[in-house]
């Protein structure tokens, strides 16, 4: 081929090519999916995991990990029906979502950091933890909304496109900013790629893997209300095995799980791949048991793809 | 089937599509598809927003209504405003859809048996094999083999225990067991820890959730020693799991299980859903299915019966 | 036709060209040279002969026969060892399993534990090497790891060795081991590689010299008769250098680091030293000397468990890096690979990490000034690379020393400047350039203080010597003092007194 | 406390001191719980999890990682009732359970080591992939066992003790020996530690890995029969999960994700600790909600003491 084409398709943002051309592909062989219902449709549906793998794009960027994330955004998505119905107020419960949502992640930032305990332990331990909580809060049983107003944070719309997908790409620019350009960001990645170094560098590492978790949990909260905003109702036992999907989206777009290695771009396209994927085949009506199949396949070769990509780019 | 038969599109939406039952269902919607000659479309959603892609997902194929079991009922207003959204006709099946209130949506046609009815009629099962078998209540353990996580499966459970307790079993003799999934390994981990604890009891009953759970204490007992004529265990479903149980040559503590007719939550909901959109003929808003015991000796029969194989 | 022969060698990387055309053949029972600036391509040509690399073009022959390896593995088989210029060590195995790895002596696959023992034990020794096997590496210092990668040299018979650099990181003491080691090879009539930029070792040590620049072969010579330093210097850097050192008298003004009776954890006696405003003080000392401990705990890397640092007069806390740099005192570590490099990353990253927060609003990072800084120290420092975003990990080992002290000059603000091992692995020609900064530096007021192990080298740029030895500061020189004998004395563990060095 | 205690607990083996203690106290507090009836149930309830260690703990002391376990599990005892229905032969039966595994597992590590595809993700979709084989191949049913020699395999017991546990001990010993006293065992460590230096070193590392993950699967086809004869039925959900438990039990053992470290001693520890917990709870009949809570705390704890020790002892 020719060198310009090598050239786009190795660089940064050969993923991306790959995608579109992947992308292409589905729109002409599946019938019904480049409708824009379907489109709306498909977008809503990776919403959840597409915010959560804004920060843990950041958590594995410097070589930590979040197994936590399907709880939290849980119980999130409990304290706010549960909050807004208690005080009347929905902006109220949103705060109280947000809140919990950041103290369980600092509490597993600051577990992580300074008692320098595992982070898989931790956050498999707060993920229990938490799921409990959420659990326990309303003895196992879905809690529904009172106020209807609430229904409308994922029914409205702006423009023809529903708030969930506003918020899903608002956050996605912001943390795709925040990753590039700002100090945060690249002390995430330095920490990833060298912790001891990073940290005989000045950066105070400590510090930044809070702030990490931090952001995770806020992140996860406000999933957890669009989730519940969606389904008109907490649900204790919502997102379980959040984490998993969310994880391989991020290493799917090119997120090394050693550290170091992150981009905005990939993240998306990752989410999206694992979004059209379960789309289409529920529009080609794949019977359940051959999605598990045919799933596990996708991603082999997702991956595999990028990895001739980065090989034939002469990167180990 | 009519010409207008080819571009009717029917969703079939189960919480759990793994499970035999749903499946069934499944099997039988399909059957229906098959004799009227529209297309059937099956999706698995686990979870709540898992559902709401799933309806977007018919919306988006031109469907026109879709029957659903439903993985909370608590997603009923959701429900309906996506359905609406869509404009699909909404049907549920097993499981009832409840407002905010905790109050069933009486205008969304619904066919099924409630949980609690399903334990009942096994807690009414066990009471009648402890008769026969001549048990005194009192020295009798009853393991509940529970999976609060899912509220289906607490339904069923009181369902079992409210019997019990009306026929005089004794409250404190009832232990937990708690499984921390619902297969039947962390059913016979847990029921096995309940019957040591309980060294001196002889005489046990078991019931939970599913077949599974119900198996995994019949293993437990197995396991410490506890004769087949020492356990009663009925278990609900009726499908694999159970037959395997009453196929072994020689009986198990497993003595029965609860059978739901898959065949009529399938065959008949698609059915009415084909006729709604079709005919413009709605269904009843509320058709209650009967669970039917079936034990070792009987249960082809009761299969046959149902209109299962 | 030589014993062993490379013939035509090309090897390409992305964007470089790391070896063009590299033809010259070795005796028997000779030390060959290979010498030539950071990025010449040295270690690569040591990477094909070890099978861990492949040539795009030429071949290797040895004893007449060409060699093709598929893996490291098959280099062995073929009697060729190589001891890379980054350390290559399990940290949680033992000395022993370390020597043995690859290779471990076993019956069906069960190691034979004692006849392990026993055979590096043996080996260990022939080599003059003391370590307790039994140690995990992750227990050694730097130097002592070294000396365990050299080791490997002796571990099984080969014919060809090659050592990339093994003395950066040793002091002399250690290196008068590894020169024993290499005469007695000599001797058995292998053929020995080495690659080193100190150039008096290569003419203590070789036969034969070849200078490579820029990937291609600069000059070969076949013996070292009648071949001049300031030839080869001249072979390698392109033009003549006079005196690498090129030392400039400076006035001290007042003190800016005053340490007093600092302690720590692997650093049990306080030490008390300061450094004043355009002065150059020096620390020498062998290997666990504890120099690098010292720093470290100046620059707060490592816990302090007593005493005191003050930067003018301003005592300060320096519980963490983060605050030592913002007090003023920065930290250039020895252990480039560990401590240094921020792999994955590109070098601009590199430079940046820690004086971008001169440049920064709300967090938010100034691009223009990234990319100046990054440019700037990239030529001052005349860094051999592609483009400013190379990952760090594919440059060469001097090359990355290079940016790792940009990217520490490159900080404003500073009073305090600590590089320990500055020059590891630099070549002659960036090391003038390097010692020009510091000069430049002090000038400027900034106390610097220079953690080296090789002693002409603290001799030659500093003004001020403070040796160390056992953890403990055995003597201080001022310039008019030094003299070789007084500080290698001074830093040999058994010795008279300080003083009777001073005066 | 005297310096020969302090010794103790801070070497090698003072994780194993500090489970000793640990176990005594739950024994003193907890009724009905140091019975002999409840040791052999408390044993038989981690056999699955303990015998899918051993080799996990390779997995992980490679750097590598291995999500499909429970999936090799639950399609192992399919394979195995199927297969001795089928011939009518228990042995053909295990043979192939065990040679299903191996192939998976092997599988496996040809796509991490050759194709040098992520761990996570290439066992993330065998776990789908060998999920939905275990569906397809009974069509989502429990398969009954129809000889009931089968079911001896679990139930018949050697010295008062069921087989299980004599499987499970025996292999313990085994991958212990393994571990520290072979050359696979040493490489496979040394591919952890620095897996530059032992491919530098001569080390074969894709061939080690791909048998790294060749000897897991084998291993999940005996715990799949295990499990199988256990609950006398093939059944293509269990082992749902198993994963995790898996992997915290051998963090827990103080294996480190990041490679290069583990001890058959310290596995053996993190499987019994969680077994406990479980079997503990129970006991104390804890609500299940609040289950979670306690696990989550038991986790945290167990692996903060593990690290307060070796912070004690000095390393990082
Ligand atoms: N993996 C790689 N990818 C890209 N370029 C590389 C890679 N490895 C080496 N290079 C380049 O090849 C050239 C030669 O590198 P090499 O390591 O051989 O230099 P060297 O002579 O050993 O230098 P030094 O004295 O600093 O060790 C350098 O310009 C380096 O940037
Ligand atoms: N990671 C480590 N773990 C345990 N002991 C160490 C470690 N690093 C160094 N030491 C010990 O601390 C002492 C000081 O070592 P260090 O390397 O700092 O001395 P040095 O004077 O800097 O010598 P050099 O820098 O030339 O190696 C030595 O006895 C060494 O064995
Ligand atoms: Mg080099
Ligand atoms: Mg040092």
């Amino acid at each position: 081929m020719t060198d310009r084409l090598k050239k786009i398709l190795l660089g940064e943002q050969g993923l991306v090519v790959i995608f579109i051309v992947a992308f292409a592909l589905v729109s002409l062989l599946v019938p019904n999916f480049l409708t824009d219902r379907n489109m709306l449709g498909l977008l809503q549906s990776v919403v959840t995991v597409g915010i959560v793998a804004c920060t843990m794009m950041f958590c594995l960027a410097a070589r930590d990990f979040d197994l936590s994330v399907g709880s939290i955004v849980a119980f999130a998505g409990m304290v706010a029906v549960m909050a807004s119905n208690y005080t009347g107020s929905i902006l109220l419960g949103l705060i109280a979502a947000i809140a919990c949502g950041a103290v369980v992640g600092w509490v597993n930032g600051v577990v992580i950091a300074k008692f320098r305990i595992n982070a898989l332990i931790t956050t498999l331990a707060t993920m229990q933890i938490v799921r409990g909580f959420a659990l326990i809060s309303s003895d196992g049983r879905a809690v529904g909304i009172n106020s209807p107003d609430f229904y409308q944070l994922a029914l409205s719309k702006l423009l023809g496109i529903p708030t969930p997908i506003w918020v899903l790409a608002v956050l996605f620019a912001i943390f795709g900013f925040v990753l590039n350009s700002t100090v945060f960001g690249k002390n995430t990645l330095a920490i990833g790629g060298n912790p001891e170094a990073s940290r005989l560098a000045g950066v105070n590492v400590d510090r930044t893997r809070i702030w990490i978790f931090t952001l995770q949990g806020v992140v996860c909260g406000i999933a957890g209300i669009l989730l519940a905003s969606r389904i008109t109702s907490g649900q204790p036992n919502a997102a379980v095995g959040l984490e998993l999907s969310v994880i391989s989206a991020c290493v799917l777009g090119g997120v090394s799980l050693a550290g170091g290695r992150a981009t905005m771009s990939g993240v998306i396209v990752g989410v999206l791949i694992m979004g059209i994927a379960e789309n289409a085949m529920n529009l080609l009506n794949i019977p359940a048991f051959y999605q598990y199949i045919v799933r596990g396949v996708i991603l082999l070769l997702a991956v595999l793809l990028d990895n001739l990509r980065s090989s034939a780019l002469g990167r180990r | 089937a009519s010409a207008y038969a080819q571009d009717t599109k029917i969703g079939f939406i189960v919480k759990q599509p793994e499970e035999p039952w749903f499946q069934d269902e499944w099997k039988f919607a399909d059957q229906a598809a098959k004799e009227k000659g529209f297309t059937l479309v099956k999706i698995g959603a686990e979870d709540g927003e898992k559902l709401m892609s799933a309806i977007d997902n018919l919306g988006a194929q031109g469907a026109q209504g879709f029957v659903v079991c439903t993985p909370d009922v608590k997603l009923g207003p959701g429900i309906v405003a996506k359905a609406a959204a869509n404009n699909l006709k909404l049907m549920t099946v097993d499981d009832r859809l409840v407002g905010a209130d905790g109050k069933p949506l009486e205008d969304v046609p619904h066919m099924g048996i409630s949980a609690t009815k399903i334990g009942e009629a096994v807690g009414q099962a066990i009471i009648d094999q402890m008769k026969a078998r001549g048990w005194k209540m009192d020295e009798v353990g009853a393991i509940r083999v529970s999976y609060d996580q899912l509220p289906t499966a607490v339904d069923r459970v009181e369902g079992a225990i409210s019997v019990l307790k009306a026929a005089g079993f004794k409250a404190e003799n009832i232990f937990d067991a708690p499984q921390a999934k619902t297969d039947t390994e962390a059913a016979l981990n847990a029921a096995t820890v309940v019957l040591n604890a309980h060294a001196d009891i002889k005489k046990w009953i078991a019931f939970g959730l599913n077949d599974e759970a119900v198996l995994g204490a019949v293993r437990a007992s197995e396991s410490v020693g506890i004769p087949a004529d020492g356990m009663i265990g009925v278990g609900i479903g009726g499908a694999e799991s159970a037959i395997n149980e009453f196929k072994k040559p020689t009986a198990t503590g497993f003595v029965g299980t609860v059978i739901i007719s898959p065949k009529r939550h399938g065959y008949e909901t698609a059915l009415n859903m084909y006729d709604w959109i079709a005919n413009n003929k709605e269904p009843a808003k509320l058709t209650l299915t009967a669970g039917a015991l079936a034990k070792r000796d009987d249960y082809q029969k009761v299969r046959k019966d149902l209109g299962i194989e | 036709m030589s014993f062993l022969e490379f013939s035509n060698i090309t090897k390409t990387y992305p964007g470089v060209r790391a070896l063009s055309d590299v033809s010259f053949g070795v005796e028997k029972g000779a030390v060959h040279g290979l010498m030539g600036e950071n990025g010449a391509g040295k270690s690569t040509l040591i990477k094909i002969l070890s099978g861990d690399q492949h040539a795009h073009a030429g071949a290797i022959s040895i004893d007449g026969k060409v060699q093709a390896y598929a893996s490291t593995r098959n280099a062995f088989d073929n009697g060729v060892i190589v001891i890379h210029q980054e350390l290559q060590l399990v940290p949680e195995l033992t000395v022993a399993e370390n020597l043995s790895l690859g290779r471990f002596p076993a019956s069906a696959g069960v190691i034979a534990r004692r006849r392990m023992l026993d055979d590096v034990g043996a080996k260990l020794k022939s080599a003059g090497i003391d370590i307790d096997m039994r140690r995990k590496v992750k227990t050694l210092s730097i130097g002592e790891r070294q000396m365990v990668e050299i080791a490997k040299a002796v571990m099984l018979d080969a014919r060809v060795i090659a050592l990339d650099e093994p003395t950066s990181s040793l002091s002399s003491r250690e290196s008068e081991i590894l020169f024993a080691l290499i005469d007695r090879l000599r001797g058995e009539g292998k053929v020995i590689i080495y690659v080193s930029h100190r150039l008096d070792e290569v003419f203590r040590l070789c036969d034969s010299l070849t200078v490579l620049r820029d990937g291609k072969l600069a000059a070969h010579h076949a013996s070292l008769e009648g071949v001049t330093r300031d030839q080869v210097v001249a072979e390698m850097v392109g033009r003549e250098i006079s005196d690498i050192w090129g030392f400039r008298p400076r006035r001290a003004g007042e003190i800016r680091l005053k340490v007093d009776s600092l302690s720590g954890a692997r650093l049990p006696t306080p030490a008390s030293f300061e450094a004043r405003a355009g002065e150059i003080v020096g620390f020498f000392g062998l290997i666990g000397a504890g120099r690098s401990e010292l720093m470290r705990l100046v620059f707060g890397a490592d816990p302090r468990s007593g005493g005191a640092i003050a930067v003018d007069g301003k005592a300060i806390a320096a519980a963490s890096p983060h605050d030592a740099i913002r007090a003023g005192i920065v930290l250039c570590s020895e252990d480039r690979k560990h401590d240094g490099i921020i792999q994955g990353r590109s070098i601009e990253e590199n430079i940046n990490i820690s004086s971008r927060r001169h440049h920064t609003r709300f967090g938010v990072l100034s691009r223009a000034s990234e990319i100046a800084t990054a440019e700037t120290f990239i030529k001052k420092l005349k860094v051999r690379t592609p483009s400013r975003r190379q990952d760090i990990v594919n440059l060469s080992g001097g090359n990355q020393q290079k940016v790792i002290l940009g990217r520490w000059l490159s900080e404003q603000g500073i009073g305090v400047l600590i590089v320990d091992e500055p020059t590891r692995g630099i070549d002659v020609g960036a090391k003038s350039e390097i010692y020009e900064l510091l000069y430049q530096l002090a000038e400027d007021g900034m106390a610097i203080v220079v953690v080296s192990s090789e002693l002409p080298e603290v001799m030659g740029i500093c003004d001020r010597i403070l040796v160390m030895c056992g953890g403990r500061i055995s003597a201080e020189l001022t310039r008019d003092q030094f003299a070789e004998k007084a500080i290698l004395a001074a830093a040999l563990p058994d010795k008279k007194t300080p003083d009777a060095i001073a005066s």
